[in-house]
């Protein structure tokens, strides 16, 4: 489930809420199993040979579970590469994302590319396995450009595959 | 100077006759303070910027009359405002670079007037601030007012001390392990360490840490780690984990102990899904002793995306006590302490209705959920949780509120 | 007609071009009057005893005919005040508006408050009488923080009544 | 270290296994430079910021393929880029204030490498530079690349001239009622001055001005200002009025003359109120001479105004020869130069459709026009005016069109 539709989930609720109170829908209910069901983002197409699906500059990529922040894919970049005058980050966050095509679990490592301004250029935030700022090695929310050459000027994420998990 | 002067004297000269009694008087240019008056329902909110978070702001506004009365421009990625109550100073965490986004680094921690917000005191200190998509607590006062601790990451973690007294840059200090800040005492800071324990650190009149005591982890951060916005009643910090669970800890002797944990939620609350969301869902109503908790309902990796209701918790019992929804999908509340409690709320209000949105998708048209939503500031009742008023285009990306 | 209805008027001939060419809205041409009928800004308010009618922080105060910025009004300041911590810049562009409540016309000077980063609220641009960059004392496109001892960073603008106009 | 460490630790010590052949290999990250190939149909989208222009871009996109390729942070109120074709570099006119906001400014004249997009050369020039809503004409490259004016304004108007191939700020020169820069050859620029005439400048090896030749006027500023964004065709250069006309002037003599008068508009049309829109609605497709204009209807006061139609003239014969209406509200065209023209639009695009706003507006429900809208860059089908795409988000705000 992506970021939009669960966040869609909280309008809905909210939807739900205004309608019983105003009474201005009859069909609420309807309305937001509707919006449950939808297939906002049903693309969802093989890489030949790369035993990889899914678009890498859209949110629901598999990668990108546990991501935070702008896709280096919609800015110039890759899931592997900065978009050029920026600057790689060293350390960062790790997050295990399950690749649908061959059902394993991959390492994946979120490094920021850091010294110009945010891309901001598709939003994007999963946060599968996310955790509170003292866990760094799990926390997206931290501005990892803080350890790259060109100090805390964030502009985008990538989603570099580190290897198979082996589990936890 | 030509061309541009003959201009410029046609427009300074343009035909003005003298004003009669009946007509508009001519005005004079000046600059505004901030008004004198209760700030009992005043806030400051915290707007990371967005993609522009090179040009974070401070933004002051009125909540009861939807007004906004000034702003700070703090840089890259501030952390939002600190307010120590003795000055009633505004003081600011500030960064920049030499040339926007590159170049060498300053951070500051600027001091600003309260009446006419211009910088009293800038004061450089090591340019090793930690950023975070949390704003909260990266930086504590002393209960005294007296110095600033700032946490640092590069990622080495340690600790910068200035002195608000002296204006002056005290002292940076190891923290390994260790970093978000939570004041507990005149002279006494604690931090957040990365084994779920909080170490006390305590100041002498110079700034320097005199005396420091570990303490012992009070939860598992593995199992169900608790979120760095936590909130203070009394002597104690109240944490709140990702399953719903208040960790409240007794800061009151050297070392810091699990006082108790109690749980927001019901058996049943808790395995539908329900728990804190956004970055800021704590605020304590000190007078009553009631929590208020922003809350939502999603699997554990929504904990932080918008809450959508206010759930209310007395602290002493850990009854819920009222609860009430939400006008806007909400990342921050807090909640003023005055006679007439109001609630803030630092919203992402849809551009157009709800209903709409929901009849559009319906449709089968397509829309980015963050293209059809703008920050506002929700102002509710506390008591009855009424919606008085919301106020539009207050920051770009507000996800902090700080009560003067 | 205010900025936002002229602009409105822009949006209702794009949907006329996609309701004919898509035949989406049988209805398109009702559609169209009907949006330049709506009373978007229908505010109208006097101000006992000021001589002056009108909402200032709405864009279409009747001061704000030539304006094109954020309104001080909504950002700490007002007409004739910047908000606290700005400065108010010393030469600016001045354009003639009329005021309803009395039928007279005045010359309003629209200063910039300058040394904060732009307010952001109250966009307002209206335009009346405003010209290119080499009619400085008319063109409200130049960034007249220039002027100030702040320099150039631009936070909102004022429109400060001069006096009545006796004609140009 | 003691916590931090060992979580690092953990982190970097992840139980991964080796891979075996029938799994996804490891990847090693890098920085990207921008792609070698054709670049027709690549466009750079200056960016003002809206209320963050603090934080101004210049955005590289591929139009063919939708998609962004890079971008320069170009810091406060950037006048977009400059593009010397015989290097290949890109020219950007940035200011910083040393504290974000306040303290001393710096202007730099910044050369980029095109594959690196990494500063090659930080030119400090006298931080007077003019900022405008309008990007266009703020700077200008001689022919031959290798001087860049720029407009300064404080109010005084003064020009500076930098050196592109030594690298160096040559001078300040006073250029009194006189602003914005049009290149005319080699060594020659031409100044827009206030009393509706061009002046030309001629500069020796060394970027001194040799020879000055004022101008006459060649349109009443008063009863009909033309904009000052204008568009070169062979020697001439064609700048269009509020009431549609266009003033295509001589610039081959010493003296710039008026080469004629023509109208983009019948009577008729002028009637209705059509005229140009946005801050840059004229561009030229060189091997056929047409010229592009965008176009809107409505009263003088909305000629920067977001244009809905192209109309597209035969600058030899001044005849429309075809036009073509927008997807969405546009501030912004251009037009490449190859054998498969493309036009770009950099619009304003309605986050949800156009017909439901209007919808929404027949139920009385209100919202801000701004509000719902987005910047995007829209690309047709020069000949046949189709749209072949559009691509989101590309900036907060905007305002100019640059063709490498």
């Amino acid at each position: 489930m992506s970021a939009i539709d669960k966040w869609m989930e909280t309008f809905s609720r909210l939807l739900a809420r205004q309608s019983s109170r105003r009474s201005f829908l009859a069909t609420a209910g309807a309305f937001i199993i509707g919006v449950g069901a939808a297939p906002l983002l049903p693309v969802a197409r093989a890489h030949a040979g790369t035993g990889e699906e899914g678009d890498p500059t859209r949110c629901d990529y598999w990668r990108y579970c546990a991501i935070d922040g702008f896709l280096c894919t919609c800015c110039g970049g890759t899931t592997s590469s900065c978009p050029p005058g920026t600057v790689a980050s060293s350390v960062t966050w790790v997050g295990t994302c399950r690749n649908p095509t061959d059902g394993k679990d991959y390492i994946i490592s979120y490094n920021d590319c850091c010294g110009r301004s945010g891309c901001g250029r598709c939003t994007c935030q999963r946060d599968e396995g996310d955790r509170p700022l003292y866990r760094t090695d799990s926390a997206n929310d931290i501005n990892w450009c803080a350890g790259s050459s060109a100090d805390i000027v964030y502009n985008c994420s990538t989603a570099v595959l580190m290897g198979v998990s082996t589990g936890d | 100077m030509r061309v541009w002067s003959s201009i410029a004297i046609a427009a300074l000269m343009l035909v003005m006759a003298p004003a009669t009694a009946d007509e508009l008087q001519p005005e004079t240019l000046h600059v505004e303070k901030v008004p004198d008056g209760p700030r009992d329902h005043w806030i400051w909110i915290g707007d990371l910027g967005a993609q522009h978070n090179v040009d974070t702001r401070a933004m002051l506004f009125d909540a009861d009359k939807g007004k906004m009365l000034g702003m700070l421009s703090t840089g890259f990625w501030s952390a939002g405002v600190l307010l120590p109550k003795s000055t009633g100073n505004v003081v600011a965490l500030e960064t920049f670079f030499e040339k926007g986004t590159r170049g060498p680094r300053h951070d500051y921690v600027t001091v600003y007037d309260p009446r006419t917000l211009l910088p009293l005191h800038e004061i450089e200190v090591p340019p090793r601030r930690m950023t975070a998509l949390v704003q909260t607590r990266m930086a504590g006062l002393t209960d005294d007012d007296r110095f600033v601790a700032i946490t640092n990451f590069t990622p080495r973690q340690t600790m910068t001390i200035v002195d608000l007294q002296k204006n002056r840059f005290v002292a940076e200090t190891d923290t390994p392990g260790c970093g978000q800040i939570y004041p507990a005492g005149p002279r006494r800071i604690l931090l957040l360490c990365g084994d779920a324990s909080l170490k006390s650190m305590v100041l002498d009149d110079n700034g320097k840490v005199v005396k420091q005591t570990d303490g012992k982890p009070f939860f598992d951060p593995f199992a169900d780690p608790v979120i760095v916005h936590a909130v203070r009643a009394g002597d104690d910090w109240l944490f709140v984990s990702l399953a719903g669970y208040i960790y409240q800890v007794d800061a009151s002797g050297d070392e810091v102990k699990l006082r108790e944990k109690w749980s927001l939620l019901t058996d049943g609350e808790r395995a539908d899904g329900w728990r804190t969301g956004g970055y800021q869902p704590l605020a304590v109503q000190k007078k009553d002793g009631l929590l208020y908790a922003l809350m939502r309902k999603g699997p554990e990796s929504t904990y932080e995306e918008p809450g959508d209701a206010v759930w209310v918790f007395d602290i002493a019992t850990h009854k819920r006590v009222a609860e009430f929804d939400l006008a806007n999908a909400t990342l921050a509340i807090e909640v003023s302490q005055d006679a007439n409690p109001i609630v803030y709320g630092a919203s992402m209000k849809t551009v157009v209705p709800y209903w709409s949105l929901v009849a559009l998708t319906l449709l089968g048209q397509k829309f980015e959920q963050l293209d059809v939503v703008k920050p506002a500031l929700d102002v509710y009742d506390a008591k009855s949780g009424k919606l008085l008023r919301t106020v539009d285009h207050v920051a770009s990306f507000a996800t902090s509120l700080k009560q003067p």
